[in-house]
């Protein structure tokens, strides 16, 4: 049994109404409990502000393109190296940081779960092993289905139960948490060197539509009852004018489930452009942000992209083809048969171009117009947008009109008439903030009632405690010392144990990796199925004996059983 | 017993159809695998070194494992530059041990990529990598193009499993849908099979594939008669072969990473690749070696930010093959000790390399005596990767496979002995 | 003769490459393969040997008649013998000149070492169960 | 004005690399130093006075007055002058690698020969290599799209293969032979080889190159533009456009040159 007292919080947890109480948290075994023993280690939080663990629900930090990352990139790895100290290892790398990187700053900066935004079936056992050399945070990894043969004839053949008996086979092989959809139809077209323009174009020779594909899958999602929803890239990413593409997609989407979204439409920042080329681009967030409104059971992310250099990376292989025309520096593409694609090339995002200037307010814009901060996340598409260790200054961004409007004055001024972010003067609270990055996150993902995202009695005791009196200060005026706080907590808690003080890792492995399990009737199962073995034996270039993850893959892990509802 | 679907620890094809028979802790028969696949498994028990060995001035003698580790400690502690080299055969849970240890003794780790696709990584950090799975190829591509490689020597199911044989989804009759096109200097046995052969002048590599770059981008009119040995004509029909395929896959080896420029040519060949895919679809992968080389980059990657020749010497991971490299480490007397992994360095270096391994203190673990053996001070036989061991690889397209262990010989494995090895360290270095 | 000495992987060296000491090996990896028009120009038959002098030094390997092989170049199993004469330069690459290095050729009646000859005379002692 | 005599001392092992980016002016200005220099020679980490014995004659108040003189055999000498601002390092013999490394001002003699990576991603300043200089002479970093970007290189004598590779910006000469790909990927700057190279400026996209003497492999896609007499000698060159593989917009300037056959 091992107990912990944490003293003198001040907590802002919403899921349980509370709001900036100084209170006393009691942990015993890894949980939230009413009281400890008089023997608990006690630590003095000072009244600092005290939240659930935070929450990645969509960042790239591990896996094939990941690592393909950092593997083109010296450069950037160079450009962040730690040295080993204690028992923390070296590190390598700014934008994709090596493995003890991503988990070190994430855990420095409060975050003990994150979760990785695309695997590629064949290549999951990649994203595990990574997984187990992340040693701070649970992890869990979405699937990619977008480009799917076997889904994609089920789909023509209007077969949703089949869709369904796939997506369980699949998930429980690679022992994935969600379905994904990155660019559906697109990565299958990319096979060919082409794409799909948006949701109602056919993909070559499987003539469905990629609304088809969206459609099907929140269908199957739901009868499968998995914890997270639908989790959509949306098609057209990072093209002007593709906001309507955005809602249309939106608009597929079937309301099934009262406990949480029935679709999560990730980095929208990238898919809220108006205009009809580089030249005109437009912000549309307010269009994207009206639809949300209108839609509770639609969660999104922001994507918010920040100044600077980065790698961006994602199964969207067609987009990063085109980006890399544009740039012209380095480009690598990775498609993968029967299931995706996935490229990637360095950016650097620039104050001085009207495009990325623009692109920066309309992250913003969609927090500050969608109304519930549990349908908008906070999330930069790591490193995407930009690396995850800018969150602290987004938040600072969210919480204060001043220092917006002092970021906005250094960008060109053409930007202007382009956005609305001038005119919005809603600043967000510390409770909203938690929305955004822990409870919100916790929701969307089906985490809440296994105890994440909040501090609720019998919760799992991921705590963060950052150095900062939030009584005491302004964040709207004092947002400097806002983000000098979010960076590094006194105290990064996981599982009830002190993993990060003050910037230094206390301890080496204390996670689980979450995967899902459906269970559907075994005579749906697709290992008994002749023809799905049959193609798959035929086509993949791995038998499919070989393809499941083993267990020695996930020594440290936590398996969502579902009972599918056929 | 019979074992399906068995994943072969030769190349980096990988190939995870084998059926391999074992009786009474033998193997007996295999089946689907290549000449190579076959000799590893069946001739295996044959050469194995029975238990760990020790050199004297007269001779070699067996000496306990309690020894062995013992004196291993003791050198690698006693390095100012230990280096931590070979890796390539064996499965990337030893691999990753080894990058642990290079960085807490503060040496030098590299892999056999160095002499290997070292250079195909050097010019993919300088333009990236336009790839695919290798299913991708299979199902799809109706152009293949082998060049500076030798696949029915080097990699001899390639072709069967992957590309000009195998039907694929796109591709009924792949054999007559298929085109390929070899480049090479010599007339390989893979030459033979091709419907467009290249024969370029030794050294020639870096003017071709710039004059295919500057045809592809419709700038014929400049180029001359012939490049360097090929003539015009022939490279406007290459070119033109590339632009009019739907989907083309291309393939190269040590043919180009080898020769004059070394990762400039494969830059040049990546560059081509990434003029094409404005024409249509086109795709890249070098033809990794080992079956599991690509692995040790995978796991090196994701360890210390870089796949290969690693220098941790001041805490922290730096990064400039050339300097960090193996060879050119050895070469310059620049490591004080050397612990060899899953490899045979001195078959496969030059001899002013091998040399130094013989005047530093050097162990090695590895299942077979080799040419290294000769500069050793000690030897650990441990279980062959594959065969009496688990674990994983990853093959030449970055698709990570299981490598299954079928019986057992009584040896530990690599991960057993590196493991005690770097417990000792750490317990030494108080980490 | 100068000929550029191209070394390489073939079936037989990867089959023999866990058992370095078997007469096999050494077999394989010591044989010159040269084009038929050299071999005349240079006075040797199959069989044959020829002593290779290259930046690091030289060996005597087996001359094996193979028509592929391009005019004044060799190709060389990739092994011990080839790396007899290849140097460690590496041009800032990390790269040897496995297939570029430039090599004499001369017949000779001096004969081919065996690997632990070989081995020896690098300071090494070779393990022999 | 300081001259800081650096006389290295002895070593078990010659052969181990010494890590000495301290040596740099800026570290020698107050006599008290070095309090804290020191070096590391392989994976340990040592006083810079148990490698060199110091002598230090006159005094300086700034950078600019610091002259540091390396002595005895500096082959293994890695970094020196890195991030160089001010003053100048005058080396008697050979020395390692990365030796001027990003380099911002101030000057660098080298008596003898230099290794690898002299001059890499320089940004300012002047060094001079009386000897030959090895590969990657005043290039770039893996990955890195720009290297050289300014300041000035001279090589009195030979420069290995990678020379002037990925050159942004600044000068770089080289008086004697310089090796393959010599000026590879340049793409800003200028570069003077006086003697033969190969290959020259090979997928270049901007800057301006001059071979003095032969080019061999001369790569088949930069475009003739014309020929143009250069210099005060008045010597005939051929000027070409490339590389046109690459989209390329730089000029080179050659005197003989050969294609591959």
């Amino acid at each position: 049994m091992s107990e912990l007292l944490i003293r003198h919080a001040c907590v802002v947890d919403p899921v349980n109404r509370i709001s900036g109480e100084i209170m006393d948290l009691a942990v015993r075994d890894g949980r939230i409990v009413e009281s400890v023993s008089d023997r608990a280690e006690v630590i003095d939080a000072q009244g600092f502000l005290t939240m659930a663990g935070g929450i990645d629900s969509h960042t790239h930090i591990c896996g094939t393109k990941v690592n393909f990352g950092r593997y083109m990139s010296p450069e950037d790895m160079r450009a962040g190296r730690t040295l080993k100290k204690g028992q923390m290892h070296s590190t390598s790398g700014y934008s994709v940081p090596t493995t003890y990187g991503n988990s070190y700053r994430y855990a420095t900066m409060g975050y003990t779960a994150v979760l990785e935004g695309a695997m590629a079936p064949l290549e999951a056992r990649h994203t595990h092993e990574e997984f187990m050399a992340t040693p701070l945070q649970d992890t869990m990894a979405n699937v990619l289905f977008d480009g799917n043969w076997p889904v994609m004839e089920a789909v023509r053949d209007r077969d949703v139960k089949r869709v369904a008996a796939i997506v369980a086979w699949v998930l429980t092989a690679v022992k994935g948490f969600a379905i994904k959809i990155t660019n559906p139809g697109g990565t299958e077209a990319w096979g060919w060197g082409k794409n799909v323009t948006c949701i109602r174009d056919p993909v070559p020779y499987f003539e469905v539509t990629p609304a088809e594909i969206i459609e099907t899958l929140i269908r199957a999602n739901e009868i499968l009852r998995l914890p997270h929803s639908v989790h959509l890239h949306c098609n057209n990413l990072g093209t002007p004018g593709n906001y309507s593409c955005t809602i249309g997609s939106m608009d597929v989407a079937p309301d099934l489930n009262k406990e949480r979204q029935s679709l999560y439409v990730t980095h929208v920042q990238f898919h809220s452009y108006g205009g009809t080329s580089w030249k005109d681009i437009n912000s549309k967030a307010h269009v994207v942000a009206d639809a949300v409104n209108r839609k509770p059971h639609i969660v999104i992310d922001m994507g918010q992209m920040m100044f600077g250099k980065t790698t961006t990376m994602t199964a969207d292989g067609p987009m990063e083809f085109n980006l890399y025309k544009l740039h012209h520096n380095k480009w690598s593409n990775h498609d993968v048969e029967l299931e995706t694609g996935s490229g990637i090339i360095p950016v650097y995002y620039s104050r001085k171009s009207i495009v990325n200037s623009v692109m920066w307010a309309i992250g913003l814009e969609l927090a500050l117009l969608i109304k519930n901060p549990e349908q908008c996340l906070l999330a930069t598409d790591n490193p995407n947008g930009s690396p995850f260790v800018k969150y602290p200054e987004i938040i600072a961004l969210l919480m204060s009109n001043p220092y917006r409007q002092a970021e906005i004055a250094t960008l060109p001024p053409e930007t202007e008439s382009r956005i609305s972010l001038p005119a919005i003067d809603r600043e967000l609270d510390w409770n909203e903030i938690a929305m955004m990055t822990r409870a919100g996150q916790g929701r969307a993902l089906g985490l809440r009632k296994l105890g994440r995202g909040h501090l609720g009695l019998g919760a799992i005791a991921d705590i963060a405690i950052y150095p900062l009196s939030i009584g005491a200060i302004d964040p709207s005026k004092e947002y400097t010392r806002v983000i000098e706080a979010l960076r590094l907590t006194r105290y990064t808690i996981k599982n009830g144990k002190v993993i990060a003080r003050d910037g230094e890792i206390l301890s080496n492995r204390n996670k689980t990796t979450i995967w899902v399990r459906p269970k559907i009737p075994e005579q749906h199962r697709m290992d008994h199925d002749p023809d799905f073995i049959r193609n798959f034996e035929r086509y993949y270039t791995v038998r499919m004996s070989n393809y499941p993850v083993q267990e020695a893959y996930v020594p440290e892990s936590t398996c969502i059983e579902t009972e599918a509802v056929w | 017993m019979l074992h399906e679907d068995v994943v072969c620890p030769f190349c980096a094809c990988l190939c995870d159809d084998l059926k391999v028979e074992t009786d009474n802790g033998t193997i007996v028969k295999v089946d689907n695998a290549c000449d190579l696949g076959n000799h590893k498994f069946l001739t295996d028990d044959d050469h194995r070194l029975k238990e760990p060995i020790r050199r004297t001035p007269s001779g070699w003698t067996s000496a306990t494992l309690q020894h062995a580790i013992d004196r291993t400690v003791e050198i690698l502690l006693g390095a100012d530059r230990p280096l931590l080299y070979g890796w390539s055969g064996t499965h990337g849970e030893a691999q990753s041990i080894g990058v642990h240890m290079a960085e807490v003794l503060g040496g030098v780790i590299d892999s056999t990529t160095s002499v290997c696709h070292g250079p195909s990584i050097l010019a993919i950090q300088e333009v990236g990598h336009p790839g695919c799975t290798l299913g991708q190829v299979k199902n799809r591509a109706d152009l293949v193009v082998y060049w500076g490689a030798n696949p029915i020597e080097a990699h001899p199911r390639h072709m069967s499993r992957y590309t000009t044989y195998t039907d694929g989804f796109f591709l009924d009759r792949a054999f007559k849908e298929r085109k390929v096109i070899v480049v090479d200097i010599r007339r390989t046995q893979t030459a033979e099979v091709a419907d467009e052969f290249i024969l370029i002048k030794k050294g020639g590599d870096y003017a071709v594939l710039s004059a295919l770059r500057a045809i592809v981008r419709g700038k014929s009119d400049m180029i001359p008669a012939t490049v360097a040995g090929v003539t015009k004509e022939q490279l406007l029909r290459i070119a033109e072969m590339c632009k009019k395929a739907k989907f083309g896959a291309f393939f190269f080896g040590m043919g180009i990473t080898q020769t004059q420029g070394k990762y400039k040519n494969i830059r040049n060949a990546i560059e081509l690749v990434d003029e094409l895919n404005r024409h249509t679809k086109f795709t890249l992968t070098p033809m990794r070696g080992h079956y599991n080389v690509y692995g040790f980059n995978e796991v090196c990657t994701w360890m210390t930010g870089y796949p290969y020749a690693v220098d941790f010497c001041r805490g922290m991971a730096f990064y400039n093959p050339g300097e960090t490299s193996a060879v050119d480490i050895l070469a310059r007397k620049e490591c004080d000790a050397c612990l060899v992994v899953a490899s045979d360095p001195a078959a496969h270096f030059p001899k002013d390399a091998v040399r130094h391994l013989g005047e530093i203190p050097t162990v090695q673990i590895d299942p077979y005596p080799n040419t290294t053996t000769a500069f050793c001070e000690l030897q650990i036989p441990v279980a062959v990767t594959g065969i009496d061991a688990q674990g994983t690889s990853y093959r030449m397209d970055g698709v990570p496979i299981r490598v299954k262990s079928i019986l057992n010989r009584g040896y530990p494995t690599d991960t057993d002995i590196l493991g005690e090895i770097y417990r000792r360290i750490k317990e030494a270095k108080r980490v | 003769m100068i000929f550029t000495l191209n070394t390489g992987r073939t079936i037989q060296q990867g089959n023999n490459v866990e058992m370095k000491y078997h007469p096999d090996y050494a077999k394989e990896v010591s044989r010159c393969h040269m084009n038929p028009l050299d071999m005349l120009d240079l006075g040797v038959m199959d069989g044959e040997r020829v002593r290779v002098t290259g930046p690091a030094g030289s060996v005597v390997m087996y001359v094996v008649q193979d028509e592929t092989v391009s005019h004044s170049t060799v190709f060389v199993p990739y092994g011990i013998y080839a790396n007899q004469v290849i140097s460690t330069e590496t041009h800032g690459t990390g790269m040897p000149d496995f297939k570029t290095t430039e090599a004499n050729l001369e017949p000779t009646e001096d004969s081919v070492l065996t690997v632990p000859e070989l081995l020896r005379a690098l300071g090494g002692m070779p393990y022999v169960a | 004005m300081v001259r800081v005599i650096l006389d290295v001392k002895p070593r078990k092992n010659p052969f181990l690399p010494v890590e000495a980016e301290c040596l740099v002016p800026k570290n020698f200005v107050d006599e008290r130093e070095p309090r804290d220099l020191s070096v590391w020679v392989g994976n340990k980490e040592r006083r810079l006075e148990e490698v060199v014995t110091l002598t230090r004659e006159g005094t300086a108040t700034s950078p600019e007055d610091v002259e540091l003189v390396l002595r005895g055999d500096t082959s293994r000498f890695k970094r020196v002058g890195e991030y160089m601002e001010a003053g100048r390092i005058t080396i008697e013999g050979d020395i390692g690698m990365h030796c001027g490394n990003l380099m911002k001002g101030g000057m660098i003699v080298i008596h003898g020969n230099a290794d690898s990576w002299l001059a890499r991603e320089m940004v300012g300043g002047t060094v001079r290599c009386n000897g030959d200089a090895h590969h990657y002479c005043a290039s770039g970093y893996r990955g890195e799209k720009r290297g050289m970007r300014g300041g000035e290189v001279e090589v009195m004598g030979n420069a290995g293969d990678f020379t002037a590779e990925y050159l942004t910006g600044g000068s770089v000469t080289i008086h004697g032979n310089s090796g393959d790909l010599t000026g590879v990927e340049m793409a800003g700057g200028t570069l003077i080889v006086h003697g033969d190279c190969s290959r020259v400026c090979a997928n270049m996209t901007g800057g301006t190159g001059y071979v003095y003497g032969m080019v061999h492999h001369m790569i088949p896609t930069f475009r003739f533009r014309e020929t143009a007499i250069i210099g005060p000698e008045k010597v005939k060159m051929s000027v070409f456009e490339g590389d046109i593989a690459n989209r390329g917009k730089g000029t080179l300037f050659i005197k003989v040159y050969k294609y591959p056959l």
